[in-house]
């Protein structure tokens, strides 16, 4: 995690534009000490958020924790875009549920602005509450898929829940949850 | 006084001391019929079918003190409104009969469980989950209980129904006690306090020895927290550097209730009294005495 | 006790006659009257017959009040019973007969599993001390005041009491409704509709065995009371936002009506008011397992009200689920004489899990083959 | 310990105990109050509401103390909290806990003054410990047992035993043993019943014309 200047480019053209080079050493100093500490305790979206907010310290995540529209999620394959997204911080947001209550749920899919960019996924665990013999995720993971239904990446290190198997058997996108699978390692 | 008035107070002292039937003078407003009084018809002996008083409340069983502990889910809910000796009567028998086809082992919020479960999509139609017990929740037929694991960098939390058809076994892979009744803050602590691997080996305690207790004091990760957990005074977190803002500690202060903690009333209602428990786990001592020698604790 | 003096007999009989004639006169002796619109008042009903009398203390001795209890007791067990004298024919079942309910106590929810695993929520249901009543015809009913022009001559109606009291409790009036039947005085009673051919006799007592496994009932009880309620919890309004200038407008209904020609306040606007404590239904419930010791039924689903509210159990009115039954339920209630067999202390439906069977595992067909 | 008393789930707010808006810690404050003043005079008089909410925290604090005596810590923090004069802590201990030792039923008692119209439109209660020194709130009724109904019913419950067979002798005759003498079981019932009616009733014969005279 060095992707100090891409937090603050606001700021460093300020700089810049100044000329005020020692201030603008100090300040870099002190971020990427900041950055240092904290990232390398834990990789997680929520301490990459807190990040890219601000300084100021509050939570953002919302009583119910729904995946609804603009809310951020995880990229668990190995495809570039994801990797991209997590090292600048930038996580993904959701743009759409193709779905009728708006409310994305463990298997449906979600259309995703990620570094500017518009992609496909499938929801594939999530932090909402869940039934009995359901696993509940830390984290809104997602997996990206083309507009052709092959998922980008080619692996999933994640563990992806096993009640998801169920939906190679259904009527609805059977086909694209065969090849998520069949990259999966491991299920919970 | 005149005489109306007399009259009139004697009518309402003997309404409130008449016979042995307690009153409650708050009305009640539902047109439900009252425990004690469906008890009564239940045994009387004008109905087509009286029911015979039960042998166990006759008998004098010893409990032993450390079983409200180590069947927690046979204690029926505190609030009168919600109970019914028939009802928890029957829920308890198909909780024996489910015992006898799996056996359900001693454990504690804090220790660790390997649980397994009928799937029908997985290709060996069964799934392993190792984890931490969080929780353990309700009582009857409706108890649960929480694992919680770490995998690659996932927190991972399932929840599962105790008397359900589809666990094929409950193992016991450590046996200990925690500070607190619940672990919900370990999501929001550093992921090693909550990794356990998969191929963890059962830690056996010597026999007749008493349930160790983990005093681990574990730190908070950085915020966002889920709740704020700083706050609610747990014995097994440190003690965090949050500092609080003017707006924040006028709110925990405002938010205290110090009268809370001798209001003997509210602590009668929202716990079961002693006798009641007492009449229930006769039935637990008589129904697991036959078990107790083939499952004696870590032999 | 033994003897009665002359004049308390008389006192008796005229009693008797007298209620016989209001009775005609009056209303079918019921707890329940449908109503088309929510109706209520402190005023009794024309059927009303007075409970409670005022009672003062005896000042008995112990030994002499259980003396007392003990003799009551002895009186209802030697009573001659109604049904040796003129048994009344059985008939037949066919799609379209009603047959009695059942006056049950809801006792709690609790879950179940079926055989594939799913969880399911159920309602236990026991059945206390259940008598008919009295029965009254077609044409008798027909002529009572309590009978309605649009059921036509197609059904007479049979009152069910529940829960069995000392008579000492309640008035002579009131006692003597139950001399028919020979049982002792029932804290609780209601009526049903019966087609003829289902006719019932006064004096029969009803058991959780009046249903099958595998039927479905229709529920009804009073929901649960709530008081007066405001516009957001009674109806599920939305009220107002919570902050952005919301001065006292958080929980209050929006606009009451228009203007122009339709102006005014329509008749049947959801305003805020009395909630609960009212009859509703819960339709097509099945029945998953009944325990005869108990008489308790295991129902699926929740039924409107409390815990330990009176709940109206009778056979179902939906066409489809009608259609379903295959053998012909008893008729018109359950005689122990019908079964040859010692009766089983529990009936479990096909689909649901025994308890006393080993857990449920899933056999891997593609290996197998 | 289970309480002995009628008890709402849900806790009366008292309102305006200390003036609007003092809530929950006033009503506490109130019935510490009520408490010490039920220790220490045994006999309170105030509104029902408030003398029906003190009767369960008076039962509740007899129940720990009873329980678990002096010596224990959580029970002398518990006394120490609702007695506001610490004199009365030794009361509670030494006093009125050996009074009520072999108690099976409630400690207190609770009664409802008839309203005075017109008047302040609140019911008012009493609520007293039981076996207290002072004078019954109620006249004490008088010796029922040779009122008129009384003595019918004692007359006709002899009878019903003389002519009536006891179960006892009823179960024999459904196991139908052939050999057994009957009538001779039922006599000794019969006599062993009126032996003991006759001894209650000539020890209390005795007494009462004692008193006539």
């Amino acid at each position: 995690m060095t992707g100090s200047d891409h937090i603050f480019p606001g700021k460093l053209i300020a700089y810049t534009s100044s000329l005020d080079l020692n201030l603008l050493q100090k300040t870099l100093n002190q971020t990427c000490n900041h950055f240092t500490t904290i990232c390398s305790k834990r990789l997680n979206i929520r301490e990459e958020e807190q990040c890219f907010l601000h300084n100021k310290l509050f939570s953002t995540s919302q009583c119910l924790m729904e995946l609804r529209l603009r809310s951020r999620v995880r990229v668990i394959d190995n495809s570039p875009i994801g990797k991209a997204a997590a090292t600048a911080g930038k996580p993904g947001k959701i743009m759409h549920v193709y779905n009728v209550a708006a409310v994305g749920r463990i298997g449906d899919k979600v259309m995703i602005n990620i570094m500017g960019q518009k992609k496909k996924g499938y929801i594939v665990g999530c932090r909402q509450k869940q039934k009995t013999n359901v696993p509940r995720f830390d984290t809104n993971n997602v997996v990206l898929v083309e507009d052709s239904g092959t998922p980008t990446g080619t692996r999933i290190r994640h563990p992806l829940p096993s009640c998801l198997r169920q939906k190679r058997y259904g009527e609805k996108h059977s086909g694209e949850f065969t090849k998520i699978l069949s990259i999966a390692t491991k299920f919970v | 006084m005149n005489i109306i008035q007399k009259h009139i107070c004697r009518c309402l002292i003997q309404k409130c001391n008449s016979g042995n039937v307690p009153l409650s003078f708050v009305p009640a407003r539902q047109a439900t019929v009252l425990n004690w009084l469906l008890d009564k018809h239940r045994k009387s002996q004008l109905s087509q079918q009286p029911e015979k008083e039960d042998d166990i409340e006759q008998e004098t069983i010893m409990v032993p003190r450390d079983y409200k502990y180590l069947y927690p889910e046979f204690l029926p809910p505190a609030n009168y409104r919600h109970r019914d000796r028939i009802r928890e009567k029957l829920e308890r028998q198909d909780m024996f009969c489910r015992r006898t086809m799996i056996e359900v082992p001693e454990f504690y919020v804090g220790s660790i469980l390997a649980v397994n479960v009928a799937d029908t999509y997985a290709p060996s139609k069964n799934t392993r989950f190792v984890g931490l017990c969080i929780s353990r929740e309700n009582d009857g037929l409706r108890t649960n209980f929480i694992l919680r694991n770490h995998i690659d960098g996932n927190g991972i939390e399932i929840k599962y129904d105790m008397y359900s058809p589809l666990l094929q076994s409950i193992e016991v892979l450590k046996l200990e006690k925690r500070l607190d009744d619940e672990l919900f803050y370990l999501r929001d602590c550093p992921p090693e306090y909550s990794t356990i691997q998969f191929d963890m080996e059962p830690i056996h305690l010597p026999t007749g020895s008493a349930v160790p207790l983990n005093t681990i004091k574990v730190p908070l990760g950085p915020r966002p927290w889920d709740k704020k957990w700083d706050i609610k005074n747990f014995k097994g977190l440190q003690p965090s550097n949050r500092v609080l803002g003017k707006r924040a500690a006028i709110r925990l202060e405002r938010s205290a209730k110090p009268w809370e903690e001798h209001d003997l009333m509210k602590q009668y209602r929202e716990n079961i009294n002693d006798e009641d428990v007492e009449t229930v786990l006769k039935e637990v001592v008589l129904k697991t005495k036959k078990k107790s020698t083939k499952s004696q604790r870590r032999q | 006790m033994a003897s009665r003096s002359p004049l308390v007999c008389a006192s008796n009989c005229l009693q008797n006659i007298l209620f016989r004639d209001a009775f005609t006169i009056s209303r079918v002796l019921t707890c329940y009257q449908p109503v088309r619109y929510r109706k209520r008042s402190s005023r009794h009903p024309e059927w009303f017959v007075r409970r409670r009398v005022k009672s003062f203390d005896e000042g008995l001795t112990q030994e002499n009040k259980q003396f007392i209890k003990d003799l009551t007791v002895e009186q209802y067990k030697n009573k001659p019973s109604p049904l040796k004298e003129e048994p009344l024919e059985r008939g037949e079942w066919d799609l379209r007969t009603r047959r009695t309910g059942v006056l049950a106590l809801k006792i709690g929810v609790i879950p179940q599993w079926r055989k594939d695993g799913t969880k399911i929520e159920t309602t236990l249901l026991q059945i206390i001390d259940n008598h008919v009543i009295r029965y009254s015809p077609p044409e008798k009913f027909a002529q009572s005041a309590g009978w309605k022009p649009w059921w036509g001559r197609k059904y007479g109606s049979v009152v069910v009491g529940a829960l069995s009291c000392e008579p000492h409790l309640f008035s002579k009036e009131y006692n003597n409704l139950f001399t028919e039947a020979g049982v002792p005085p029932k804290r609780k009673m209601t009526r049903f509709l019966v087609s003829p051919n289902a006719a019932i006799q006064p004096g029969l007592p009803l058991t959780a065995m009046h249903f099958r496994v595998g039927d479905y009932i229709d529920a009804q009880a009073k929901t649960i009371d709530y008081g007066f309620q405001g516009v957001v919890k009674r109806h599920g309004m939305k009220g107002g936002p919570a902050s952005h200038g919301g001065t006292k407008w958080h929980r209050r209904m929006g606009g009451t009506g228009g203007g122009g020609n339709m102006a005014g306040i329509w008749k049947g606007k959801k305003m805020p008011g009395h909630m609960g404590a009212d009859w509703n239904f819960a339709k097509g419930l099945r029945i998953l397992r009944i325990n005869t010791k108990y008489n308790v039924l295991y129902v699926t689903g929740t039924t409107p009200g409390g815990n330990h509210c009176y709940v109206r159990i009778m056979d179902t009115c939906l066409p489809n689920r009608r259609r379903e039954i295959q053998n012909e339920p008893p008729m018109p209630t359950f005689y122990p004489e019908d079964v040859t067999d010692q009766i089983q202390e529990e009936y479990i439906d096909e689909t649901l899990f025994d308890f006393k069977e080993p857990s449920i595992e899933y056999i891997d067909e593609e290996s197998n083959k | 310990m289970s309480l002995k008393i009628p008890y709402s789930q849900t806790a009366r707010k008292l309102r305006g105990t200390f003036g609007v808006g003092s809530g929950p810690s006033g009503r506490i404050k109130r019935l510490r109050m009520c408490v010490t003043g039920l220790i220490r005079h045994e006999r309170i008089e105030s509104t029902f509401a408030r003398c029906d909410e003190t009767r369960g925290y008076a039962e509740r604090l007899i129940n720990i103390a009873s329980r678990h005596g002096d010596k224990d810590k959580y029970a002398m923090e518990v006394a120490d909290y609702w007695l506001l004069e610490k004199d009365l802590i030794h009361k509670l201990f030494k006093v009125i806990v050996p009074r009520y030792e072999n108690h099976r039923s409630s400690y207190t008692k609770l009664y409802m003054l008839p309203k005075e119209l017109p008047g302040y439109g609140k019911d008012m209660g009493v609520l007293e410990l039981k076996d207290n020194p002072w004078p019954q709130v109620v006249p004490k009724q008088r010796e029922t047992k040779y009122f008129l109904t009384n003595m019918l019913v004692d007359e006709l419950r002899k009878e019903h035993h003389r002519t009536k067979r006891s179960p006892f002798v009823n179960k024999i005759l459904e196991t139908s043993a052939d050999n057994i003498d009957i009538d001779s079981i039922q006599n000794q019932y019969i006599l062993d019943n009126l032996v003991d009616n006759d001894e209650g009733k000539t020890k209390n014969d005795q007494s009462h014309e004692n008193k006539n005279d």
